[in-house]
């Protein structure tokens, strides 16, 4: 209970960071480990398998990828420097960073309380509702089955958004050999 | 899933993949990729048209109707833009791509039409998102990035808005499946929860479907994008991915008449709202591409309007109303690329006279635009009738009054199109320009024919959805 | 046998319009079938003219959804105005065989023309309103292309005004429409013969009946495009097939079919009235003879509505009457001014004079036609203008007399002085020939036709009133 | 074959024929008109000697619009006297033709169809029938005009004329429907069954019935094209064929017909009528004073002559309308051969200017004679006829009460003999100017019909009792006026001695003017130079007196200016505003449409949050 | 007496509208993604909490992974999107791409 509660805050502090952060990579490791917290939340829900791909792929393939792509821009970023095209890029360590005013981002927990406010205000109401709901159906198969004999459109589903994605790195990195990397996954 | 109209899905999709392989021969994915959509659209064409199902009304009709005319206007656009773009990319710009996008995509949409499920839905519905971003920034340059930077971005928070939804739903329904779904509402009063998984649900749909205000990604993105993409979104991705699923919810959960009738009140009036925005809006533009994004959002302000409504008669009218709007919209944008290919640009002030050069251009045109004005007898205006029939019949007659008075403004459209454009004294960039050639003719031509004769067999149409449509909200 | 001439009327210039843009570059030839078909259409409505008169109705249905049938009903009232429609449209085809075949786009403008006699065609036989309602769409639509006829910039406006304002009545129409649909249950006016419809729904429909035949408050876009479009087009469009669709519909929905309020009858009197003096008085000083044309055409129409609207049988009778020699006349001087517009190469009366020693048919056959239309005898629209006034006197309005009196005066004025410029005035400089032969027979076919409808009307007349007698006209 | 529809259709297709016939042919046209017009006079003479009524009718436009003809004894006498004119305008345009430049051919095809409408007019029995043939005549008067290449500017005057008479006509025509509606038919003779009383309805009828009779005799004020004709030197056949006689024919006929024949006049319109004509009497008769020219001077007698018919059907009582009539009748005759012989003067002299001529009688002895006949009869010197048709006339005056009528009469023949002696004199008996040394005597189609006009004059005059016992008092009796004693003969009473009073004044007047100028054409100046009569004069020059000229300069020309400008408002309304509104609305909606990201997605998110307010906003989620 | 359920439920609508917030205030396309996939992630532990409520957490699973695959996948197109924007305007910000417009 409490424990859950510990995780949820641990969650939002992550989360909430990752936003205020202005340094990309350090918001890009934030979110990381708010997506780590995530899994373990979802131990907590008794829902391991969910967990344990949360922990492989959001905890530790996006982070790869973002920062990658970070990476290389700044490196891309600096060649155009010398192009004399500053005025758009901001003063500080990554020029991938557009001039825009940090409070927008500083007043986040302001809003972030507001919300809260507002929120238990509302919608504590309607999820006490919800939380009438009986159990409808409580046939709980074990996973697999659920996944290949349940949902076994869905696997057609992913198939082809899979197809959708190779080809739309495909054509979009198109314009150069060298950067499609990423996307060889 | 309807298994039966799996094959839809499957063989674009290995066609897709097989297509990729085929860089070196530009000539042979035409035929491929040509070939697949031409054997698509025969067989869905006969499974509707065949003389048994037109002699018995189409009682025997295979599957639920609708899916298979949303699987026939998918794969009718699909083929004219293939056809189109096999003539009008040049083979620098690797083709294969293209086809393999343009393939992936249609097995999208025939995965989003022929699922039974919300959360397959969805999920097509993403994958044709992501085609739809790569076939936006096709040929990269600044204007392509920016529409599908914009798309993308201005349409995520709707598919995050339709997973709240589902989620909701599971929690409520424990299922989304479309007749479990259906069973239940029909069981009772709808109840809060269920109702606010409805209105996340219809919100998304909403965003995809580029509803006033949620339109500003869908005009930037059509006058963004590679031209026969254009033709491609404008004429049926977008309205698959949005209004397509809009119509199913209503089928669905039939938001008029049970405790949910806000949510039919607010489609109603987003739909209003975007049927002036958008008329409106169209007058001023110069841009040739921006007026037909402008226009495409007002026609579907008609389709949200009735759908909104929900009466089976007004959900007749919305599908009519889809099925012609692909049709007239695919044939303006795709000739809105013609002219873009020969008189180099799609700027009004810069165009005129072009029925000399361009004259089987210049009435196709004219005829999807006056389809599009809803003049009969063309398809266009028996689908508004129907819409405004339903409005009135349910008393909502301002609303009814309203979509009448619009056919006036679209009519503006037109007679500014066809002055600036088509008619008028001559111009430089209207005179070196010239006719396409015949197989970039074929589609257009095809979809105009399509257009006249869907009005004038109306009764037969009529009685083919009227099937469908009883079919899907008993 | 009749059904399948009913159908022919119709269909034949539909199929005659989608075959003449495959004539490409044989003109003579489009010409010849364009009038060979129009002919075949006249004859087969002429071929229906007993069996009507026996009183019989010959009716074709295609059976449409939401009970939207698309019936074709040809009886007395439906077969004449389409013999006139049809007999115009002949006379105009034969003057554009030497009128248009100088232009370019002439396979569009017989295309085109074609299409607006077959939905004229389709409008006048068809008895359900919604379709109606469509071919009055279609009418419009090939209105706006014939008015745009030549690209200039002024023509495309014209054109664009034209389609605009018609649409908008259209759509008021539409409107109406729907109300009496879901008042009555249906828009079989063979069903809805006698009833009374709500007032709100019969302005409605007044208004698209208004903005087609360009009664007052929609008059403008008549100008324009008389102004724009080739003199043929005129011919079809101001006189004859355009303005006269909505006084055709006019009496039939609310002459002999629907009861109408007297309250609408009044207004629609009233308007008339305006419609009448304000556009003759605006002929008056109009220099372009096209536009002087138009704002005749417009007010002569209101004395036809007038008699429309008077409510009594007589009245009813002198406004078919009219509409008959009215369609002759006026088209008659739409060609003519055609011809002197070809011939002058200017529309403005201040630079003709003096004419009628150059081209001496053409000034004859002038003459008679507006000679017509101020309603002298012995041509023939005297005795329409005279019915209608019997009708105005029962209808039994001193003011209403009075100003269509006033009207009728302005009406001499402006035609006399039209006639006196252009053909007696003092000589110009350009003083041309008479044009080609065939474009002044016509005109001078059209003057004669006048002058023999005026001396033979017992025929005409007769027949109008057994369109009365047999449909009966609803007496206030 | 019904003998009524001769004198109708027998001129028509005559004057058809003639149409086509070409201009060359010598004697052709002229043979085929006589011939036509000469038969349908005899067919006219027929039906009028056979004592029954001859009627045709036919059914013609439907409802009650027949066409029917009937032959009653009104209407065969102005038939009768229709015919004859237009008999011996034909034979005397035979000759006069010749020496013109304007076509013979059009001439004789308008004679006809003229002569054939007239007779249709006052034959038909249906009101239709009636301003059929009356409305008709506009057309022939208006080619008439414009083919008589006399004049200058004959294609205005042309048009002058048809615009006056087209628009009486077309009040005509409203009086006539008035009259079908409130009497129930538009046949006369079942109109006649039940009179029609002059009140409400049937005023406004009756007044516009008499605009459209009192332009066709043109009396004033229509009767400025008239003059205009004679000034600019219209053909002088048609000046004595169509004013002078025949229009006279008809209008008075016509007159009679609706006064007294349809209608019961009261009191009020009594005295309008007579006003009229008195008013017309005496202006016309100054205007004449004025002239000096042949043609305009005849011009205006003949526009004064049509006052005393006025005058006569005004008095209501049976002598008045029979000097009415019979004035009618005279009015014909010698108007018709002063206008013949004005013609072949001018046919001679090629000129009309009293100036220009002189002393012709020497040359044209004929012509001399048949003018003081017709000059002393229509300014009523007894023994001639028009002084029986005064006397008469004012005989009905008295009767009727109007003893100031009665002195206008008198006045007003004084002043016409004024006007024609100097006419004369200057004219046939001044001395000799080099125009007039050129003109001898015209040829025999000329004199035949003068002199056949003049010796009705006479016969008229001297033996007054036959007209009026055989032409008027059957009209008088069929009319249902009864009257007491006879009307007709000559009597030694104050009248004959007030007359001749009158031509001593005006004799006195035009010697005096004679010897205070010197010339005989400007014997009447000195009046012109009297103080009130000087200004009337001044003010006639300026054409203030022609109400065609003044409306059309200040009424019409304003009227359309101010309507197109409320057709351009409502373009303007219609059409301009509402595009121009769109237009606005479509520049406003374009500031959402920067391309700016943020402000998009700032309007998509509100939109959400929009929606789902709007969605939830029922009580709460509950 | 409040459930801890909806204590759940209330925190997770709370990371929901920060990802909104995200989006909606900054322009620069990283930050976009980082918002986006904060929303997504609520809705990931949306399905799982209420898979865990109704005792039907194996389907919320199955469904859950699917979602993170796509998580996965649009995030790709997403960076995928970021290098072509950056190629042709040499930064990824939102703001510099404003050329169509009226």
């Amino acid at each position: 209970m409490t424990y859950h509660l510990i995780l949820f805050a641990v969650l939002l502090i992550f989360i909430m960071a990752s936003v205020m952060l202005q340094n990309l990579l350090y918001s890009a490791i934030m979110l990381a480990l708010g997506s780590v917290t995530v899994s373990l939340i979802m131990f907590t829900f008794s829902a391991p398998w969910a967990g344990v791909f949360e922990l492989s792929v959001c905890a530790a393939l996006l982070p790869v990828l973002v920062i990658g792509t970070i990476k290389l821009i700044d490196a891309g970023g600096r060649q155009d420097l010398d192009e004399g095209n500053e005025d758009n890029c901001g003063s500080l360590g990554f020029n991938i960073q557009p001039v825009e005013n940090r409070i927008k981002f500083r007043i986040l927990p302001l809003v972030v309380s507001l919300i809260a406010v507002l929120g238990w205000i509302f919608f504590i109401p309607f999820f006490e509702a919800l939380s009438k709901y009986p159990y409808m159906n409580s046939l709980n198969r074990d996973l697999g089955k659920i996944i290949w004999a349940g949902r076994s459109q869905d696997l057609i589903a992913q198939i082809t958004i899979l197809t959708a994605i190779a080809m739309a790195m495909k054509s979009i990195l198109h314009f150069s050999g060298g950067k499609n990397k990423e996307s060889k996954e | 899933m309807m298994t039966s109209l799996l094959a839809y899905l499957l063989i674009p999709l290995s066609s897709a993949v097989i297509i990729q392989f085929l860089k070196k021969n530009d000539k042979l994915a035409d035929i491929v990729s040509n070939v697949s959509l031409f054997a698509g659209l025969l067989n869905i064409s006969y499974l509707i048209f065949n003389p048994q199902n037109v002699r018995f009304s189409f009682a025997s009709i295979a599957d639920n109707g609708f899916s298979l005319i949303m699987v026939l206007a998918i794969y009718l656009i699909a083929f004219c833009v293939s056809l189109f773009s096999s003539g009008f990319i040049p083979r620098t710009k690797n083709k294969h791509n293209f086809y393999s996008l343009l393939l992936t995509g249609v097995a999208a949409m025939c995965g989003v039409v022929i699922s039974l499920d919300f959360f397959t839905l969805y999920i097509y519905a993403e994958a044709l998102a992501i085609v739809s971003l790569a076939m936006i920034c096709y040929e990269d340059n600044e204007r392509g990035a920016e529409g599908a930077v914009k798309y993308f971005f201005l349409t995520l928070p709707g598919s995050v808005f339709i997973l709240t939804g589902i989620s909701i739903l599971l929690f409520t329904a424990g299922t989304f499946n479309f007749l479990n779904l259906q069973s239940i509402a029909n069981s009772g009063p709808m109840s809060t929860a269920n109702m606010v998984a409805v209105a996340f649900l219809c919100i998304g749909f909403l965003i995809k479907a580029g509803i006033v205000p949620f339109h500003t990604w869908l005009i930037d993105a059509y006058q963004g994008a590679y031209s026969p993409v254009s033709a491609f979104l404008g004429g049926i991705a977008t309205k698959v991915s949005g209004a397509y699923a809009i119509i199913k919810i209503v089928m669905i959960f039939k938001l008029f008449e049970s405790t949910a009738g806000r949510i039919s009140e607010a489609l109603m009036l987003l739909g209003a709202i975007t049927i002036i925005w958008g008329a409106i809006a169209a007058i001023r533009q110069k841009n040739f591409k921006r007026m037909l994004a402008f226009s495409s959002i007002s026609q579907t302000g008609y389709i949200v309007l009735a759908s909104g409504l929900g009466t089976p008669l007004a959900v007749l009218g919305a599908i009519f109303h889809l099925f012609n709007q692909a049709t007239f919209k695919g044939t303006l944008f795709l000739n809105s690329a013609s002219i873009e290919k020969s008189a180099g640009t799609t700027n009004m002030h810069k165009l005129a006279n072009l029925e000399n050069s361009m004259p089987w251009t210049t009435w196709t045109s004219i005829i999807a635009l006056l389809a599009a004005a809803g003049l009969p007898p063309l398809s266009g205006f028996w689908s508004k009738l129907v819409i405004v029939l339903a409005l009135w019949e349910e008393g909502a007659k301002g609303y009814a009054f309203l979509s009448l008075f619009f056919m006036l403004v679209t009519f503006a459209h037109f007679a500014i199109i066809q002055k600036k454009i088509f008619f008028g004294k001559k111009a430089a960039d209207g005179e070196k320009s010239r006719e396409m050639p015949v197989f970039m003719l074929l589609p257009v031509v095809l979809l105009s024919m399509i257009i006249i004769l869907a009005g004038i067999f109306f009764p037969h149409v009529y009685s083919f959805l009227m099937q469908a449509v009883t079919r899907n909200m008993l | 046998m009749n059904l399948a001439i009913l159908k022919g009327a119709v269909f034949i210039p539909i199929v005659g319009a989608c075959l003449v843009p495959f004539l490409k570059n044989r003109r003579q030839l489009q010409n010849i079938c364009a009038l060979f078909l129009t002919f075949l259409t006249f004859v087969s409505i002429a071929a229906l003219i007993p069996s009507v008169l026996r009183g019989n109705v010959i009716t074709y249905t295609w059976p449409f959804p939401l009970d939207l049938n698309l019936v074709l009903s040809a009886d007395i009232l439906s077969v004449f105005i389409a013999e006139i429609f049809a007999f115009v449209t002949i006379i105009v085809f034969y003057y554009s065989g030497g009128y248009v075949s100088r232009y370019k786009y002439q396979s569009e403008y017989y295309s085109i023309s074609l299409l607006l006699l077959a939905s004229a065609m389709g409008l006048i036989f068809s008895m359900n309103l919604l379709w109606i309602y469509i071919f009055w769409e279609l009418l419009v639509l090939c209105a706006w292309k014939l008015t745009g006829f030549f690209r200039n910039a002024r023509d495309l406006s014209a054109a664009n005004k034209t389609i605009m304002l018609n649409v908008f009545g259209a759509v008021f129409m539409l409107m109406g429409l729907i109300m009496i649909y879901f008042d009555k249950g249906t828009l079989d006016l063979r069903i809805l013969r006698g009833e009374t419809i709500s007032t709100i729904s019969a302005f409605f429909i007044l208004v698209g009946i208004f903005a087609k035949s360009a009664i007052f408050p929609f008059s403008c876009w008549f100008l324009d495009a008389a102004a724009a479009a080739p003199s043929s087009s005129c011919a079809l469009l101001c006189a004859a097939i355009g303005a006269k669709a909505g006084v055709y519909v006019y009496a039939r929905i609310f002459g002999v079919s629907i009861i109408p309020s007297s309250f609408f009858s009044e207004t629609v009197v009233f308007v008339t009235a305006a419609s009448a003096v304000i556009s003759a008085g605006a002929a008056l000083i109009e220099t372009n003879i096209k536009k002087i044309l138009a704002y005749s055409a417009i007010s002569q129409v209101s004395f036809i509505f007038l008699g429309l609207a008077s409510g009594n049988s007589i009245a009813f009778i002198g406004a078919m009457l009219y509409t008959l020699m009215h369609s002759i006349a006026k088209a008659g001087m739409f060609l003519i001014a055609g011809t002197l517009e070809e011939k002058t190469q200017t529309a403005d009366i201040t630079r003709m004079g003096g004419l009628v020693r150059t081209m001496p048919i053409s000034a004859v056959s002038f003459g008679l036609c507006s000679l017509s239309v101020m309603a002298i005898p012995p041509l023939g629209g005297f005795f329409g203008k005279f019915m209608i006034f019997t009708g105005a006197t029962e209808y039994g309005n001193p003011w209403i007399l009075g100003i269509f009196l006033l009207a009728a005066i302005l009406t001499l004025l402006y035609l006399v002085r039209l006639f006196y410029l252009v053909f007696l005035g003092e000589k110009q400089e350009n003083m041309p020939k008479e044009g080609y032969s065939g474009m002044v027979l016509s005109g001078a076919v059209l003057a004669l036709t006048c002058m023999l409808l005026g001396l033979f009307v017992y025929y005409p007349a007769t027949y109008i009133q057994a369109i009365s007698s047999n449909l009966g006209v609803f007496i206030r | 074959m019904n003998i009524l529809l001769i004198p109708i259709f027998l001129p028509l297709f005559t004057a058809i024929f003639i149409l086509l016939v070409s201009e060359k042919t010598k004697y052709l046209k002229e043979v085929a008109a006589i011939m036509a017009s000469f038969i349908s006079f005899l067919s006219a003479l027929t039906i009028f000697l056979s004592s029954n009524i001859i009627a045709y009718s036919l059914p013609w436009a439907g409802y009650s619009f027949d066409f029917t003809l009937k032959a009653d004894v009104l209407g065969k006498l102005a038939l009768l006297f229709a015919t004859g004119v237009s008999f011996l305008a034909a034979f005397y345009a035979a000759g006069f033709m010749k020496k013109r430049t304007d076509s013979a051919k059009w001439f004789f095809f308008n004679l006809l169809f003229t002569g054939s409408f007239s007779s249709g007019a006052v034959l038909s029995d249906n009101l239709l029938t009636m301003l059929f043939f009356w409305e008709g005549l506009v057309i022939f008067l208006y080619t008439f005009l414009v083919f008589a290449k006399g004049g200058r500017n004959s294609g205005a005057i042309a048009m002058k004329a048809f615009i006056i008479n087209a628009v009486a006509n077309l009040c005509f025509l409203i009086g006539i429907t008035i009259t079908g509606f409130i009497a129930g038919s538009m046949n006369m003779t079942e109109i006649h069954a039940g009179k029609l009383a002059v009140s409400g309805w049937a005023f406004a009828a009756y007044l516009l019935l008499l605009i459209g009779i009192v332009s066709k005799i043109e009396g004033m004020p229509f009767h400025t094209w008239m003059t205009d004709a004679g000034a600019d030197g219209a053909n002088s056949t048609f000046l004595a064929y169509v004013p002078g006689a025949l229009d006279k024919i008809l209008g008075i006929y016509m007159l009679v017909r609706v006064s007294i024949y349809l209608y019961v006049l009261n009191g009020v319109v009594q005295a309008l009528i007579m006003t009229l004509g008195v008013v017309v009497l005496l202006f016309a008769a100054m205007m004449a004073l004025a002239q000096k020219n042949y043609k305009k001077l005849l011009a205006y007698i003949a526009v004064s002559q049509s006052g005393y018919a006025l005058l006569g059907v005004g008095t209501m009582n049976a002598t008045g309308i029979a000097g009415g009539l019979f004035y009618a009748l005279n009015n014909a005759i010698y108007l018709f051969a002063l206008f013949l012989t004005a013609g072949s003067v001018e046919s001679q002299s090629e000129t009309s200017n009293m100036a220009k001529l002189g002393g012709l009688w020497k040359r044209m002895p004929a012509t001399t004679l048949v003018f003081i006949i017709a000059a002393l009869s229509i300014s009523s010197v007894p023994p001639f006829n028009g002084f029986f048709s005064k006397e008469i006339l004012q005989r009905g005056i008295l009767e009727a009460g109007y003893p100031m009528f009665f002195a206008a009469v008198e006045l007003g023949s004084i002043i016409t003999l004024i006007a024609l002696l100097k006419l004369g004199h200057s004219v046939y008996f001044a001395k000799e100017t080099e125009t007039s040394l050129r003109c001898k005597e015209s040829g025999m189609f000329m004199i035949i019909p003068m002199f056949i006009a003049a010796i009705l004059c006479l016969f008229f005059g001297f033996g007054a009792k036959i007209p009026v016992e055989h032409f008027l008092e059957p009209v008088l009796r069929y009319l249902a006026l009864e009257h007491a004693r006879t009307i007709a003969g000559f009597q030694m009473g104050n009248l004959l001695l007030i007359s001749v009073a009158g031509i001593i004044v005006s004799i006195i007047s035009h010697v005096v003017g004679y010897g205070i100028t010197g010339k005989p054409y400007k014997a009447t100046d000195y009046l012109l130079y009297a103080p009130v009569l000087s200004k009337i004069y001044r003010m006639a020059e300026h054409k203030v007196f022609d109400p065609y000229e003044q409306i059309m300069k200040s009424s019409v020309w304003p009227l359309g200016q101010f309507f197109s400008k409320l057709d351009s408002l409502t373009d303007y309304l219609t059409f301009t505003l509402p595009s121009f509104v769109s237009n606005s609305l479509s520049k406003m909606s374009q500031k959402f449409h920067r391309g700016s990201y943020v402000l998009y997605m700032t309007i998509t998110i509100i939109g959400f949050l929009v929606y789902m307010a709007y969605v939830f906003s029922f009580g709460g989620i509950k | 007496m409040i459930t801890l359920f909806s204590v759940d439920w209330y925190l997770i609508s709370i990371i929901f509208f920060i990802g909104l917030y995200c989006m909606l205030v900054s322009r620069n396309m990283f930050k976009q993604l980082l918002g986006l996939q904060i929303m997504s992630k609520a809705c990931v532990l949306a399905i799982i909490l209420c898979g865990a409520a109704t005792n039907n957490v194996n389907l919320s699973q199955a469904i859950a992974i699917t979602m993170i695959l796509m998580e996965v996948i649009a995030v790709l197109a997403g960076l995928g999107l970021i290098l072509k924007a950056w190629k042709i305007t040499g930064c990824p910000d939102l703001v510099k791409l404003s050329k169509l417009k009226g």
